[in-house]
């Protein structure tokens, strides 16, 4: 058992300052985020908690360079966007690709030989359960489903970033969980930095290190906690005191 | 199908007329018929229709109408696919084509053209018979020209140079050509071989149940020709009325249209088919292999109802 | 790495963009044309300057023949465009929703399209006359093919949810039609109706060309054979018009009834 | 209340009930015609019924001119669908890309549509000679149109979403364009295709009768002229064969490439 | 506070019996269903808990009447399907209406009046928390935002049994929980029977009179707990011993 250390004297890899997104609307625009700053360092589990329309999906585009910001600057170390793995809110498959070539597209993207796409995408397939279905159509597929397929596509090309936009939210319970420990195994012996969406104070907690709570729109960091539980965590730490007292930290100020 | 017969004289009968071109000052004397009511008096009533030769002649043979205005060769091909169509009256006396070369070529007899690349709109038609006569005429065959099928475009590919001898009607291209300054030489067909030509179509079905229909077509018809020949002036005047947008074509040219077109319907007795020109005709089709075998030419037309 | 500011979106300036580049486009295409009428050494009489098919056109304005002309063709389009459309939708529907019709209809559907008019002329004279009806009638049967088909595939598109949602509804068939299918199949169903518009215009010129009286074809004809090229040109520059008129008119519904798609007015394609 | 047991579906058996359909279908159609060519009064040589046009058929077969008249008519056919196609194609995505693009080209390809092949035949001739290529020009400007308003429909049909995921993926424009634009866009475009097909034969048509030796428009003229009615419909068979057979093509492409749509197969539309 | 009492004389307005679902496949046909049967009374809350790929989904869209079984047999009282208003696991909004059209389809299809449509409409839409949104196009809402579109649509027309697909997956903890005290307040106050599937267990338990769990493919019953908790129930019930029980037997059996 060990504890997550930041190291103070690395750089950090995305800096992040007073960002603002304005979308327009009918009048004067529609503030969806407000002068948000933040730092992310190599190997960091940050989580993004927030109320409903509070702008978390559109921080992650903000950060995946799908949107431009209004106003602020987002800097990446070495300015260059690194590789990035994101898993969106809808599972977003292509219907014209059967879940194996769904999973393997981002290799085909790195013009991988088809047969090591395969193999590593049968591997994928196998992490998150779907084996059998390789060759169904994502319409053939149950929610959980496609979002497993998702899942899996963001991981498969070994992303140095993954932001993750509630990539749990229409798992079951014992689907999920093992979908978290998988993920933390993951970001621990890759050396991954990982952005997450969720609205789980729970996998908030079981996940992070560093949990950021936006208000409700326009969103603006309210609360900023350090999760100093030891790693590897497993179920059992949910019932610890220190927990249950993040817990209700985090708890209260959403509330 | 048939059509009503048996009019007395006081009723008007409408004719619905197919003229297998479009409304053009080659057409004076049928305006000129029905200004001056030579058609009225006996009682006929014409609406022209401007469409496809082959359709209007198609309509006769079916007994769905009772009269066109097309061409000689026409009916003789019609009548091998045993459409039972009559010509009855001739309106052009001699076949009104022409092939056209640049002066330079220096043509002047159809065997000038051995070897010459010749431009017509396509192997069918007036243009395809006529140039196919002047060679034969001349102991060619089409194996010594060069044909090009150009579509109605011969003005536009002999005025840019693009063709330098092709086939038209003698008093259309020819005359633009000539007011647009371009010189040309002229072969007529005519001046080879006696060919029918142009003139009013019937159906045996007409002539067997209402010949008089087709004698006062004939009657006022003859009037109108005639008149436009004594006074061409005249009949341009008239024809104003009933071409769309002739008062704003060139004058001269157009006058000129005219004039060059009676010189093929001069005739001693307006109407009347000349039997060496339908034989004529009918062994050229043969030879053509446009039709199987010679028919009996002397069903094809009839002069018994020219006045 | 510092990114653009988002560019907030103004729609009047862009209509504003759109019509100077619009206008700026045609005058490019008169100057072109100027300049290869002077120097491409064709004949005036084939390619006549812009300036002399206006000078024409302000000729033939002045007797009025040419807005009749113009009434006639234009009359002919709409109404072909109008019955096209109609048969089109009506089977297309019927067709994307079952199988079995498309397999025995498809044969037929298709040859239509393939006939040429001036093959089967002599009987569309025999059976529909040389007037009007005929002319509209091949303008239908021109329009009618690609609205067809887009029509299927416009129905074939629509997600399987939508019908999901409206039978829990307990929707009426008709009200799924509304609700549903025509709203969803509209992109596409428009994209016909674009090309049937432009197709229809082409329908009444072969139209009139095989046998009319009146129209701009039959004044194509006329002019050609006075070797009137000015004429001809402002024959086919009203045609041009009614064309672009038809199209314009689609573009617009479409602009109306598609602001929930926009695509252009998202901030990043 | 009871429900029917799902019913399984089986790919062969609905594909022989669709032979058969369209067997039973085209066998009704021969059917209707000799019975309209006997009770309708119309003369044989203006409706012949279908025995005849069988045996002029096996005449005109026999000779070997048919089939030199098919062949060019296949060739202008084709070649102007592959030409109308890539030029169609490219500009449509093009334009789909970019609004001012579509503001300044739009009135000139709505024009060129709108322009009668007829009225510019001898600047064609002029400028594209008298063979095949002026033919071949023609059908592509008419299957220009309608594959180009597929085009763009199709690709601004094509999710954000899509566009999203390969962003962030980082992937190259022609890999967006290979793995997200030409799948999502073909359900539409090859709808578009199914129409230019059928149109790429009437443009051969009128292509050949502006002026040609040879071809099925070709023949259709000189039979009309010879009074050959049987002759004129077999060429109108010849040119329907050919257009069923495009469209069987372009058909046999979407169900291949369009497995994954399958609205038919699902179990409730 | 009173408790939930099973009338035992009322008939059910449900009977499945012996519910099998087999999707063909390659091989011998997907079995997503098997042998399923349960009775469902007037004023019933019934969830469903099951992991990803039970067929959860499949079950309720044959109790919608957009699926038929391979076998098995459903039989609603009088023979007569009752109105139905269902949220769909895809919030499945149409994207040609805005937030306010798309409210008020279920009323549309009843030719309710504009007017009167528009004023329920107003009145969901202060429910789900979306004033200001009325004219929206779905494309600009976030994802729980659109899921609370559906919501809305699917109660307006007070239907009779509400079929609910993880209706709450994507809604953060505070929203999700202002939405468990409503829908637990128009079930009480309306007389309506629920139909519910979800994930949570806490969700269940808040919500149900009854919760079965349906096995990993292909989905049986495997367990039916009556939730005998008093109502009406608010957050403090989470925390009391009978809560933990129920919660812990769920997670055992799912497990
Ligand atoms: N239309 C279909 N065709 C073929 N298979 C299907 C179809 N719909 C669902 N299935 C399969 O049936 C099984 C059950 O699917 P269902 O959507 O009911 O699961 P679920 O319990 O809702 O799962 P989740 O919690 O992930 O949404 C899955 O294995 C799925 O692949
Ligand atoms: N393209 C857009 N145009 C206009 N408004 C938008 C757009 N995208 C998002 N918004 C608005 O921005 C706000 C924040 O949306 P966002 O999707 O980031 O929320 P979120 O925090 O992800 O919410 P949720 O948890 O419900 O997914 C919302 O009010 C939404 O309506
Ligand atoms: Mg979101
Ligand atoms: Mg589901």
């Amino acid at each position: 058992m060990y504890f997550a250390v930041k190291n103070m004297n690395t750089k950090p890899i995305l800096t992040v300052k007073n960002l603002s997104v304005v979308f327009p609307d009918n009048n004067g625009g529609l503030h969806a985020l407000d002068d948000i700053s933040f730092e992310v360092f190599p190997r960091d589990f940050i989580c993004f908690l927030g109320p409903s329309g509070s702008g978390k999906t559109t921080l992650l585009r903000i950060l995946a360079n799908l949107l431009p910001p209004t106003t602020g600057q987002l800097n990446f170390i070495h300015n260059q966007h690194p590789q990035i793995g994101m898993v969106f809110q809808q599972s977003n498959l292509m219907p014209w690709r059967t879940v194996m070539d769904n999973i393997k597209l981002p290799l085909e993207l790195e013009n991988m030989d088809e047969s090591t796409a395969r193999i590593k995408a049968q591997e994928m397939i196998e992490l998150v359960g779907l084996n059998g279905f390789e060759d169904s159509w994502p319409r053939d597929l149950s929610g959980g489903m496609a979002q497993r397929v998702a899942i899996a596509r963001a991981l498969i090309h070994d992303p140095d970033l993954l932001l993750l936009d509630e990539p749990f939210g229409s798992l079951d319970a014992i689907t999920r969980e093992r979908m978290w420990t998988e993920l933390s195994r993951i970001w621990q012996a890759k050396q991954k930095t990982v952005i997450m969406v969720t609205h789980s104070i729970n996998e908030s907690l079981f996940l992070a290190d560093r949990v950021l709570v936006l208000t409700q729109r326009p969103g603006k960091i309210k609360f900023d906690l350090k999760v100093d539980l030891p790693r590897p965590r497993n179920d059992d730490i949910r019932y610890t005191p220190h927990f249950g007292k993040l817990a209700r930290k985090l708890r209260e100020t959403i509330e | 199908g048939s059509f009503g017969s048996a009019n007395d004289a006081n009723t008007i009968r409408k004719i619905k007329l197919p003229m297998g071109y479009i409304p053009n000052i080659q057409f004076a004397p049928f305006y000129d018929a029905i200004e001056k009511g030579y058609f009225a008096k006996e009682g006929i009533e014409i609406e022209f229709d401007y469409s496809f030769e082959t359709d209007g002649v198609s309509l006769v043979g079916a007994g769905e109408l009772p009269f066109a205005v097309a061409s000689g060769e026409q009916v003789l091909l019609a009548r091998s696919q045993e459409l039972p169509v009559v010509y009855a009256f001739a309106w052009y006396q001699k076949f009104p084509i022409s092939i056209i070369s640049e002066p330079d070529l220096n043509i002047t007899k159809p065997a000038d053209l051995r070897g010459q690349t010749i431009g017509l709109p396509g192997l069918f038609g007036a243009n395809y018979i006529g140039l196919q006569a002047l060679l034969f005429s001349a102991g060619l065959t089409p194996a010594d020209v060069t044909l090009e099928a150009i579509g109605f475009n011969q003005v536009e590919a002999f005025a840019t140079g693009q063709k330098k001898i092709v086939v038209g009607y003698a008093a259309n291209e020819p005359i633009i050509l000539n007011s647009q300054a371009h010189p040309v030489n002229e072969l007529r067909v005519a001046d080879y071989l006696q060919l029918t030509a142009n003139g009013l179509v019937t159906s045996e079905m007409t002539i067997k149940d209402d010949p008089e229909l087709v004698r006062r077509m004939s009657r006022a018809l003859a009037h109108g020709i005639a008149d436009t020949i004594a006074n061409p002036d005249e009949a341009y005047t008239i024809s104003e009325k009933y071409i769309e947008g002739l008062a704003d074509m060139d004058k001269t040219v157009q006058m000129q249209v005219l004039t060059t077109s009676i010189e093929f319907w001069q005739a001693e007795r307006i109407g009347f088919s000349n039997p060496q020109a339908w034989q004529n005709m009918n062994d050229l089709l043969v030879k053509m292999e446009l039709i199987k075998e010679p028919l009996d030419v002397n069903k094809a037309f009839t002069n018994e109802f020219v006045p | 790495m510092d990114i653009n500011p988002l560019k907030v979106f103004h729609p009047s300036s862009a209509k504003r963009n759109g019509m100077w580049l619009r206008v700026l486009s045609l005058g490019l295409g008169l100057v072109c044309w100027q300049i290869t009428s002077i120097f491409s050494g064709v004949e005036v009489f084939i390619l006549p300057p812009p300036l002399k098919v206006w000078s024409r056109f302000l000729v033939a304005a002045q007797d009025g023949s040419l807005f009749r002309d113009i009434g006639v063709t234009f009359s002919e389009v709409v109404l072909g465009l109008i019955v096209g459309v109609t048969f089109a939708t009506i089977l297309g529907y019927s067709v994307a929703k079952s199988r079995a019709l498309e397999q025995v209809l498809s044969p037929y559907l298709v040859a239509s399209q393939a006939i040429p008019v001036v093959a089967i002329a002599p009987l569309l004279v025999l059976w529909f006359g040389y007037g009007m009806f005929s002319k509209v009638l091949i303008c239908a049967l021109i329009v009618f093919f690609p609205v067809l088909i887009n029509t299927i595939v416009g129905i074939r598109a629509v997600p399987q949810a939508f019908y999901d949602l409206m039978k829990s509804l307990r929707a009426s068939r008709k009200q799924i039609l509304m609700k549903v299918e025509i709203p969803a199949a509209l992109p596409i169903f428009l994209g016909g109706l674009r090309i049937g518009a432009t197709l229809s215009v082409i329908g009444a010129v072969v139209g009139e060309l095989i046998g009319s009286k009146y129209g701009l074809g039959n004044l194509i004809n006329r002019a050609r054979v006075g070797y009137d090229m000015p004429m001809v040109y402002v024959a086919v520059f009203m045609l041009i018009f009614l064309a672009l008129g038809l199209y314009g008119i689609v573009a617009r519904i479409e602009k109306k009834l598609l602001r929930w798609q926009e695509t252009f007015e998202r901030l990043n394609v």
